[in-house]
C-alpha cells in the first residue's frame, strides 16, 4: 500500500518533463503529426519514382538513388508534391502576392468563405425553422421528417452543376448558387440536431411550465431553445464544414470563375498537383479555423449560460 | 358564446374553388389573341372545382375531426389532382395556366394539407392500424409533393433541359433499366459497398487500437476530429490518379470520407460504457478482452450505428461526385455528368431518382439492423406502461 | 357540487385509466377526498399506487376519465390558468442554464411580473429556504439538498395557497431531511397554506400531516384516512411519544394490508 | 448599348481569344454593344444555358449543338469562326499503336458531355465497337487532365492540338516519342466552336442585327488576336480569374489556334454537311437521327459582312 | 500485521486524498477498523462523509494514499483478483441488452464456469431475491426494485464470503425495503458471510448490524463504533423496542454532532 501510495504521489509531483508533455494533447498531436510527415515524404519518393525513372531512361541518364531521391521531391508536376513543394507553394500564394490578385490564395479564400458563410447563415436558418416545425406541428413531423433524411441522399454535388445553370437561368447567379448548394447540405445536420435539442428538455421541465400556465412562446424561449443550445453547437460545427465542401463543389463547374474550388479544378486540369494540394490544405485550415471559432462561440454562450467546465 | 369552430383549411379550400370557377384557367395563345381554354369547355375539371366548393364548404361548418371526413376529402382531392392533370395534357392547358388553375391546386392543396393532417394525429392502440398511418402520412406528402412539382413543370412549360416533369423522369426510369442495373452495379455494389466495408472496418479496428493506446488516442482523435472537417471530396481527383479510373479508386475516396466519422464514433462509443459499470466489471477481475466485449462493445453500438448511418449517405454521394473525375463509361455518376451534356435531364433525373431510393434503402437497411442490434437501448423501448 | 365552502380539493368518485399498447392501467379508482383549507395531507402507498398520478391530476397535468374534481370551487385546468398552485417536483427540476435566484423568479417572469418586484419576491423566497446569499450560483454549484430547497422556494415565490409536493425531500439523507421537516412545518404554520405532500416515509408522514391518506395499488385506492391532532407547532422530538408510534404503526399496517412484494 | 451575354464552352483560354480581344480593345463597345462572357467548365452544357435564358449566343461544337437540336433545343449556327478542328487522339508509341487498325483491345481515353461525338462517329465509321469486348475498345471518360496518358492507364488519349498536346509534352515526352491521329485527316472532323442562337430569337430583326455586330466585332477580334498572338494571350490572362494560367502556355495556344480559323466566320457549307453526314453514320446509334433544318443561316454573317 | 486470524477486513490509519483541480479533498482520514467473520457492520454518516469511499477501498477500486489494508490477509489487490468479495452498487448497474438471467451470470461467465453450472446457480441467486420467473426478462422490464434485487442476486450468484453493498435499498419504498431487510438477514444467518452495508437510514442501520460506524465528513473520519447485541433471527417487530429506539437515539446523536445543516 504504501509503496502505491508513493507511485501516486511521484505521478503527480516530481513527473519528469518529458512524461508531461506526452500525457497532455499538445505532445502525441505533435508526434503523430511528425510521424505524418515523414509518411508524406517517404510516400512521395515513392509515388514519383516510377515516373522520374521513366524521365531518365527517356533522357537516357544514368542516375543514383540520392539523385533519385532529391529529383523525386523537385518534380513540377509530381503525383504526391513534397510537403515542402506545397508549403512554398502557399507561401508564394498566401504571403508573396497581393491578396487583390487573381494569383493570391487569399483572394480566392475569400470568394470561398462569402459563399460558405452566407449558405451557412442562410442553412443555419432554415434548419432552426424545420425543427422548429417539426417539434410544433405533428403533421410536419410526420410527413416531413423521412423526406429531410431521404433528401440527403440525393447526390447534390454531382448535379451542383446542373443546379448552377437553373438556378442562373431565374436570375440567380455569382454568390448565390453556391450558397443554396451549402445551404442545401448544412441545413440538414442542423434540422437534425435541434429537432433533438427542442425536444430535450425533460417531461417535468415541460410539466413545470404547464403549472406556470406558461404559453407556447414561454415554454420556447425559456425551456426549449436553452436546452437545445449544446446541440445547436454541435451541428454547427458539422454544418460550418460542410457548407465549404458545398461551396467549394458549387465552383468546381463554373469553371474559371474565382474560388478554392476554381483553383483544385484549375490545377486538376493542367496535372498541376502543388496547386491542387496547396488549395485543398488551404480548404483544411479554414475548416479547421472554422470550426474552432464555432466552438469558442459554443463556449462564450455556454459560459453565459451558467454551464459547468 | 357559440362555440362553433370553423375548419380554416376548408374554409380556404372552399373560398379558393370558388375562385377557380370565376377566374380565367388558362392564359392568352401569344400567336392568336385568344383564351386557350375556359373552365366550361372541360367539364371534368368544372366538376372537380365545383365538388371542391361544396365539399370545403360542407367541412368547413362540420370539422375535420374523424378519420372517416379525412378520408373523403382525400379522395375528392385526389379527384381533382386526377382532372388537374387531364386538363393539363388533354385540353392543352400546359404551358399556359392561369390564375384560375393556380387557384385550383391551392384549393386541393389545403383539402390534402388538412386530410393530411387528420391522418397524422391518428391514434390507435392496435399496432397494425396505427402501423399504416404512419406509413401513409409521408407517402401521401411525397406524392402531393411530386404532384406539385408535375403541375408546376407543365403548367408553368418549364424547358425539359432544365427540370423535366415527374412523369418523364418514371417514364424514363422504367425505359432505362438496363443501363440504370448497369450503372448501380458499378457504383452501388462495386464502389460503394467495398469503400463502405473497408473504410468503416478498417476505422473499427484502428479505433480499438487507438483506445489500446491512450498515447494514440490523445495524438491522433484531435487530428481525427480536424479531418472529419476537411472537403474530402477535394481529394477525388487524387485518387483517380492513385488508383485509376475503375471503381478502386471511388472505393479509396469512399473510404476516406467514412474512415473518420467512423474513428470518431468508435473511440467515443468505447469510452460510453458508465464509470459504475467499468467499476463493477473490476469487482470480478475482469481482463481487457473480457470487458471489450461483454461492456464497452456493446455500450458502443448506439454511436457504431450513428457512424454507420452517416456513413450510409456519404458513401454513396462519395462515389458518384468522384465519377465527376475520370471514370469507365458505366456508373451512375458518368451518366449523370454526361446525359446533362447530351440534354437527356430527364436520364440524369432518373439516375437521381435511382440514387435516392438506394441512399434511402441503404440507410433504411442500417437503421433496421440497428433497431435489432440495440433493441434494449432507451431510444427504441417501447413505454412499460 | 361543492362539499363544503371551504374545501380547497373536493375529489369525488374520481377515476383515471391510461390506454397503453399492452391494454389499460388502472390508476386510479373511486377515489373521494376532501381537502380543506388550512389542512397539511400527506399521500402514503407503495410504489405505483397513484400518489404522483393523484397530484398531478388536481394540478391538470393528467385529466381525469371518471368523476369529479374541483379546486376552489373550479375545474382544475380554470385552477391551473389561475396559477392556483405551486407545485414541487419529486426531482429539483432547476433549469441549470438559470442560475438560483432565475430559477427561483421563473415563474414570476412568466406571469410577467415587473422585474424589481420579481427580485423582490424571489429574495423573500429564498430566505424562506435559508438559501439567501446563493442567488447569483448556478444549480450545479448547490448541494442535492440545497436544489431541493431551491424548488421549494420556487414554488413559494408566487404564494399560491396551494402547495402540491412530490416526495419533495426523498433524495435527502435523514438529518437534511428532519432540518426540512421543521422548516416546512413552520412555513405552513405561519402562513396557513394548504399543503398535499407525497412520501414514502412513514414517520415522515404522521410528523408532518394533520391528515394522512393511506393508498394501495391496482387500482389505486384510498384505504385509510387518519386524522392526527399533534400541535401545529409540534418539535422533532414527538417522534418518539407514544401516540406517535401509535399513529405511526397504524399507518404501517395499513401499508402492509395493501401491499404485494412482487411490486 | 445592346446587351449581349456570351457563354463559351471552356474556361477562360487562348482558345476564346478574339471574344477577350474584341471586349477588351472596345471592339463591341465601337458596335454599340454590351458584352458579358461567361466562362463555361466541365459539366456546363452551354446548350442548356441558353434554353434557360442565361445566355444569348454560345460557343458550342456542332455535334454537341445538333444533338440538342433533336432534344428540343433549337439551335441555330450563325457564325463559324473555327475553319478546322484541332481534336486528335494521342498516343505513346511505345504502346505500339501504328494505326487506328492497331485499336481494338485498346484503352483510349475520352471526353463525354457531349465531346464525345466525334470520337463516336469516327469508330462507327471504323466498325470498332466501343463497349470494351475484344475486337472493341475500352473507353475511358477522360477527366481534365493528361494523366491517364503519362500513367499508363490509357494507350491513347483525346487532346487538342492548341491545349492537352502541349501538357503532354510538358511533362516531359517528346514529339517522337508520341503518335498522333488528327480527326482532319482522318476525313472525320467535325466543325467545332461556332456561334448559336435560338431559332426564336432569330424571327426578331433587331436580334439579327445585334448578332450582325456582335459576330463581325468578334471576327475583327479574332483578326487582331492572329496578329498578335503574344497580346491576345496577355489579354486572356488578364481575364483569367483563378489566376491559374500560365503565360507560356496560352501564347503557344494562340499559336495553334490561329491556324484553325476561318477567315470571315462565314460557314462554310461543305464543311457542315461532312459533319452532318458523319454525324448520321452512326451505324445503329447514331449522333442524330435525321438530317437537320434550318440548323444554320447565313442571316447573320451576311449582316456582318456588309 | 493482520490483527486477528478471524479478520476478514483490518484497516489502520488508513487515509486517502483525492487531488483535485481545486485542490485536495481528504475523503478519509486515519480510519481504523476491524470486520471480523460474520460480522455485519453499517456505515452511516452524512453525504459525502466517505461511506463510499472506504467500500471502494476494500474493494480495490480505490487506492488509499496512506495507512494500511488487508482484505483474508492478503492486499486489495489481491482480493479482488481472487474474487474474494461480492459489491452491490447504490444503482442497479445491469447492463441493459443483457436479460437477467445473463446478467446474474455475468460474474460466473467471466469467471469461466461452464454454461450448465452458470444457469443453475444463477437460477439460485434469483430464487433467493425471490426473482425467479423473470429470467428472460430484460432490465428496463423489471420495476426500479425488482432490478436492485437483481443486482443483489448478482453479487450472491458467485458465493463470496464477504459482501460490500452501497446503500442497496435506498431507492426502494419503506415497505419492499422492510422485505428486503428480511430476506437479507435471513441470508447473513443463514451463510454466515459478513457484510459491510451503507446506510442513510438509522433504523434499517440499527435493525440490520452487529456493528455500527457512525462516521463524519471533512475529512471523513470515525466518530463511533456501536455494538448491538440483538440476535440472529430478529423480526422487524423489534423496531420498536425501548432498546431499538436507544440505539437509534445514539445513532442519531452520534450523526446529528458531525452534520452541518448547509451539506
Ligand atoms: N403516462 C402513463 N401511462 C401509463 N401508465 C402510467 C402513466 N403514468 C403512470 N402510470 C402508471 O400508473 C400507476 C400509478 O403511477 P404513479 O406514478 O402515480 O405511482 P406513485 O404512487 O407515484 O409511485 P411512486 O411511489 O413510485 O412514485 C403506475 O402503475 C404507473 O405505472
Ligand atoms: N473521484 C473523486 N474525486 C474527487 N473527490 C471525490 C471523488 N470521489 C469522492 N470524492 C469526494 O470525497 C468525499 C467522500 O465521498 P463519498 O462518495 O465516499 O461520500 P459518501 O459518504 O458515500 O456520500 P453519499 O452518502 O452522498 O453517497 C466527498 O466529499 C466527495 O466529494
Ligand atoms: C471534362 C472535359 N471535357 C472536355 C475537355 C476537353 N476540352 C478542352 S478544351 C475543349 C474545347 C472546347 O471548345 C475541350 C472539349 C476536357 N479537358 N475535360
Ligand atoms: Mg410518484
Ligand atoms: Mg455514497
Amino acid at each position: 500500500m504504501t509503496s502505491n501510495a508513493a507511485t501516486m504521489n511521484g505521478a503527480m509531483g516530481g513527473a519528469s518533463l518529458w512524461s508531461r508533455l506526452m500525457s497532455g494533447q499538445a505532445g502525441p498531436v505533435t508526434v503523430v503529426l511528425i510521424a505524418l510527415f515523414v509518411i508524406w515524404y517517404v510516400g512521395a519518393v515513392f509515388m514519383n519514382a516510377p515516373t522520374q525513372i521513366d524521365r531518365y531512361n527517356r533522357a537516357g541518364e544514368t542516375w543514383t538513388t540520392t539523385r533519385l531521391i532529391e529529383d523525386t521531391l523537385a518534380q513540377e508536376r509530381p503525383i504526391l508534391p513534397a510537403p515542402h513543394q506545397v508549403a512554398q507553394e502557399m507561401h508564394k500564394t498566401i504571403f508573396a502576392t497581393s491578396i487583390t490578385s487573381k494569383r493570391s490564395l487569399v483572394y480566392h479564400t475569400w470568394v470561398t468563405l462569402s459563399s460558405t458563410l452566407l449558405g451557412f447563415v442562410i442553412g443555419t436558418a432554415l434548419g432552426i425553422f424545420l425543427a422548429v416545425g417539426i417539434v410544433h406541428v405533428v403533421t410536419l413531423e410526420k410527413s416531413l421528417m423521412p423526406w429531410v433524411i431521404s433528401s440527403q441522399t440525393i447526390p447534390i454535388l454531382a448535379i451542383a452543376p446542373m443546379i448552377v445553370v437553373v438556378l442562373g437561368a431565374i436570375g440567380l447567379k455569382g454568390l448565390v448558387p453556391k450558397a443554396i448548394i451549402s445551404t442545401y447540405l448544412c441545413f440538414f445536420p442542423v434540422t437534425i440536431s435541434m429537432v433533438k435539442g427542442l425536444r430535450s428538455p425533460q417531461v417535468i421541465q415541460l410539466d413545470l411550465m404547464r403549472t406556470y400556465n406558461a404559453s407556447k412562446w414561454q415554454t420556447f424561449w425559456s425551456l426549449r431553445l436553452p436546452s437545445a443550445m449544446p446541440y445547436l453547437f454541435a451541428s454547427l460545427k458539422v454544418a460550418i464544414a460542410i457548407s465549404l465542401v458545398g461551396a467549394i463543389v458549387g465552383e468546381l463547374p463554373t469553371g474559371a470563375q474565382a474560388g478554392l474550388g476554381a483553383r483544385l479544378l484549375a490545377g486538376s486540369y493542367y496535372g498541376q498537383t502543388i496547386q491542387i494540394w496547396s488549395a485543398l490544405l488551404t480548404a483544411a485550415f479554414v475548416a479547421a479555423i472554422m470550426v474552432v471559432m464555432v466552438g469558442w462561440c459554443e463556449r462564450r454562450v455556454l459560459a453565459r449560460m451558467g454551464v459547468r467546465g | 358564446m357559440t362555440n362553433i369552430k370553423l375548419d380554416k383549411f376548408c374554409l380556404v379550400a372552399a373560398i379558393a374553388a370558388l375562385l377557380a370557377l370565376i377566374f380565367p384557367l388558362t392564359g392568352i395563345d401569344p400567336d392568336s389573341g385568344k383564351q386557350i381554354a375556359f373552365v366550361s369547355d372541360i367539364p371534368g375539371i368544372a366538376v372537380a372545382m365545383a365538388l371542391c366548393v361544396i365539399t370545403g364548404a360542407a367541412f368547413t361548418w362540420l370539422g375535420v375531426g374523424r378519420i372517416q371526413y379525412a378520408a373523403i376529402i382525400l379522395a375528392v382531392a385526389v379527384f381533382g389532382c386526377w382532372q388537374a392533370i387531364g386538363a393539363l395534357y388533354g385540353q392543352a392547358v400546359a404551358g399556359h395556366a392561369g390564375t384560375g388553375f393556380w387557384l385550383f391546386i391551392l384549393s386541393l392543396w389545403a383539402f390534402v394539407w388538412r386530410g393530411i393532417d387528420v391522418v397524422a394525429r391518428y391514434r390507435s392502440l392496435e399496432m397494425a392500424k396505427q402501423q399504416s398511418a404512419n406509413i401513409l402520412v409521408p407517402i401521401a406528402f411525397g406524392v402531393w409533393l411530386l404532384f406539385l412539382w408535375e403541375v408546376i413543370v407543365a403548367g408553368f412549360g418549364v424547358p425539359q433541359v432544365l427540370l423535366p416533369a415527374p412523369s418523364a423522369i418514371g417514364l424514363r426510369f422504367i425505359s432505362s433499366t438496363d443501363i440504370l442495373a448497369a450503372d448501380f452495379h458499378q457504383t452501388f455494389i462495386k464502389a460503394v459497398i467495398s469503400g463502405y466495408v473497408i473504410g468503416c472496418g478498417s476505422a473499427f479496428i484502428v479505433a480499438i487500437a487507438v483506445d489500446r493506446v491512450p498515447f494514440l488516442k490523445r495524438g491522433l482523435l484531435p487530428l481525427g476530429n480536424m479531418v472529419s472537417a476537411l472537403p474530402i471530396i477535394g481529394v477525388a481527383p487524387i485518387m483517380v490518379m492513385w488508383f485509376g479510373f475503375d471503381w478502386q479508386s471511388k472505393a479509396a475516396v469512399i473510404v476516406i470520407m467514412t474512415f473518420f466519422p467512423m474513428l470518431v464514433n468508435t473511440v467515443t462509443g468505447l469510452n460510453a460504457a458508465g464509470a459504475l459499470e467499468k467499476d463493477l466489471m473490476a469487482t470480478y477481475a475482469s481482463g481487457y478482452w473480457s470487458t471489450l466485449f461483454r461492456l464497452r462493445l456493446p455500450a458502443a453500438m448506439p454511436f457504431v450505428f450513428n457512424a454507420l448511418k452517416i456513413n450510409s449517405t456519404l458513401a454513396l454521394i462519395g462515389a458518384i461526385v468522384a465519377e465527376f473525375f475520370g471514370t469507365p463509361i458505366v456508373g451512375m455518376g458518368f451518366r449523370i455528368s454526361t446525359e446533362v451534356g447530351r440534354m437527356n435531364v430527364d436520364m440524369v433525373w432518373a439516375e437521381i431518382a435511382l440514387a435516392a431510393l438506394a441512399g434511402t434503402a441503404f440507410y433504411g437497411a442500417v437503421a433496421y439492423v440497428e433497431r435489432k442490434a440495440t433493441s434494449w437501448h432507451p431510444s427504441f423501448r417501447v413505454r412499460r406502461h | 357540487m361543492p362539499a363544503s365552502a371551504d374545501a380547497v380539493v373536493d375529489i369525488q368518485k374520481l377515476s383515471l385509466t391510461f390506454q397503453t399498447a399492452d391494454g389499460p392501467v388502472y390508476a386510479l379508482s373511486d377515489v373521494d377526498l376532501t381537502i380543506e383549507r388550512g389542512d397539511f395531507v400527506s399521500f402514503i402507498g407503495p410504489s405505483g399506487c397513484g400518489k404522483t398520478t393523484l397530484l398531478r391530476v388536481i394540478a391538470d397535468l393528467e385529466k381525469a376519465t371518471g368523476g369529479d374534481i374541483s379546486i376552489n370551487g373550479v375545474s382544475p385546468q380554470e385552477a391551473r390558468e389561475n396559477r392556483a398552485y405551486g407545485y414541487v417536483f419529486q426531482a429539483p427540476a432547476l433549469l441549470p442554464w438559470r442560475s438560483i435566484e432565475r430559477n427561483v423568479t421563473l415563474p414570476l417572469e412568466i406571469m410577467e411580473i415587473p422585474r424589481e418586484e420579481r427580485i423582490k419576491r424571489g429574495h423573500e423566497a429564498l430566505k424562506l429556504v435559508e438559501l439567501n446569499g446563493f442567488e447569483k450560483k448556478f444549480p450545479w454549484q448547490l448541494s442535492g439538498g440545497m436544489q431541493q430547497r431551491a424548488s421549494i422556494a420556487r414554488a413559494l415565490s408566487f404564494d399560491a395557497d396551494l402547495l402540491l409536493m412530490d416526495e419533495p425531500f426523498g433524495a435527502l439523507d435523514e438529518i437534511v431531511r428532519d432540518h426540512l421537516n421543521e422548516q416546512l412545518l413552520k412555513l405552513w404554520a405561519r402562513t396557513n397554506k394548504t399543503v398535499a405532500f407525497v412520501t414514502h416515509s412513514i414517520p415522515e408522514a404522521v410528523y408532518l400531516s394533520t391528515k394522512i391518506v393511506v393508498m394501495s395499488p391496482r387500482p389505486g385506492r384510498i384505504i385509510d384516512v387518519i386524522k392526527t391532532d399533534f400541535p401545529k407547532d409540534r418539535g422533532l422530538d414527538i417522534r418518539e411519544t407514544p401516540e406517535f408510534l401509535e399513529v405511526a404503526h397504524r399507518v404501517r399496517e395499513g401499508l402492509r394490508a395493501g401491499h404485494s412484494y412482487d411490486e | 448599348a445592346d446587351e449581349v451575354t456570351l457563354q463559351l464552352k471552356w474556361v477562360t483560354q487562348a482558345q476564346f481569344a478574339g471574344y477577350y480581344v474584341a471586349l477588351d480593345k472596345g471592339f463591341y463597345e465601337e458596335a454599340d454593344l454590351d458584352v458579358t462572357i461567361n466562362p463555361g467548365g466541365p459539366d456546363i452544357a452551354p446548350p442548356q444555358v441558353i434554353a434557360g435564358g442565361g445566355a444569348d449566343v454560345i460557343v458550342d461544337w456542332m455535334p454537341s449543338a445538333l444533338a440538342s437540336r433533336e432534344k428540343g433545343v433549337a439551335l441555330v449556327n450563325i457564325a463559324q469562326p473555327f475553319a478546322k478542328s484541332g481534336m486528335m487522339l494521342t498516343c505513346l508509341k511505345e504502346t505500339g499503336v501504328e494505326s487506328p487498325d492497331d485499336f481494338p483491345g485498346r484503352t483510349l481515353g475520352v471526353w463525354f458531355f457531349g465531346n464525345e461525338y466525334p470520337f463516336l462517329s469516327w469508330m462507327s465509321k471504323l466498325g470498332i465497337p466501343t463497349d470494351g469486348g475484344e475486337k472493341g475498345v475500352t473507353v475511358l471518360k477522360q477527366g481534365f487532365n493528361v494523366d491517364p496518358l503519362l500513367q499508363k492507364q490509357a494507350d491513347c488519349i483525346s487532346t487538342m492540338t492548341y491545349n492537352e498536346y502541349w501538357q503532354v509534352i510538358d511533362a516531359g515526352i517528346t514529339e517522337d516519342q508520341l503518335k498522333v491521329f488528327k480527326y482532319e485527316d482522318q476525313g472525320v472532323a467535325t466543325l467545332e466552336d461556332g456561334l448559336y442562337v435560338l431559332e426564336d430569337n432569330l424571327k426578331d430583326e433587331a436580334f439579327v442585327d445585334k448578332m450582325g455586330r456582335f459576330v463581325a466585332a468578334s471576327m475583327k477580334g479574332w483578326q487582331w488576336a492572329k496578329e498578335n498572338p503574344e497580346d491576345a494571350a496577355m489579354i486572356v490572362l488578364d481575364n483569367d480569374a483563378t489566376g491559374a494560367q500560365t503565360e507560356k502556355h496560352q501564347i503557344r495556344m494562340m499559336q495553334e489556334i490561329a491556324k484553325l480559323l476561318d477567315d470571315d466566320g462565314k460557314l462554310d457549307e461543305a464543311a457542315y454537311q461532312r459533319t452532318v453526314d458523319s454525324l448520321l453514320s452512326g451505324g445503329s446509334d447514331p449522333v442524330i437521327t435525321k438530317e437537320p433544318e434550318g440548323a444554320w443561316t447565313h442571316a447573320v454573317t451576311d449582316k456582318a459582312s456588309m
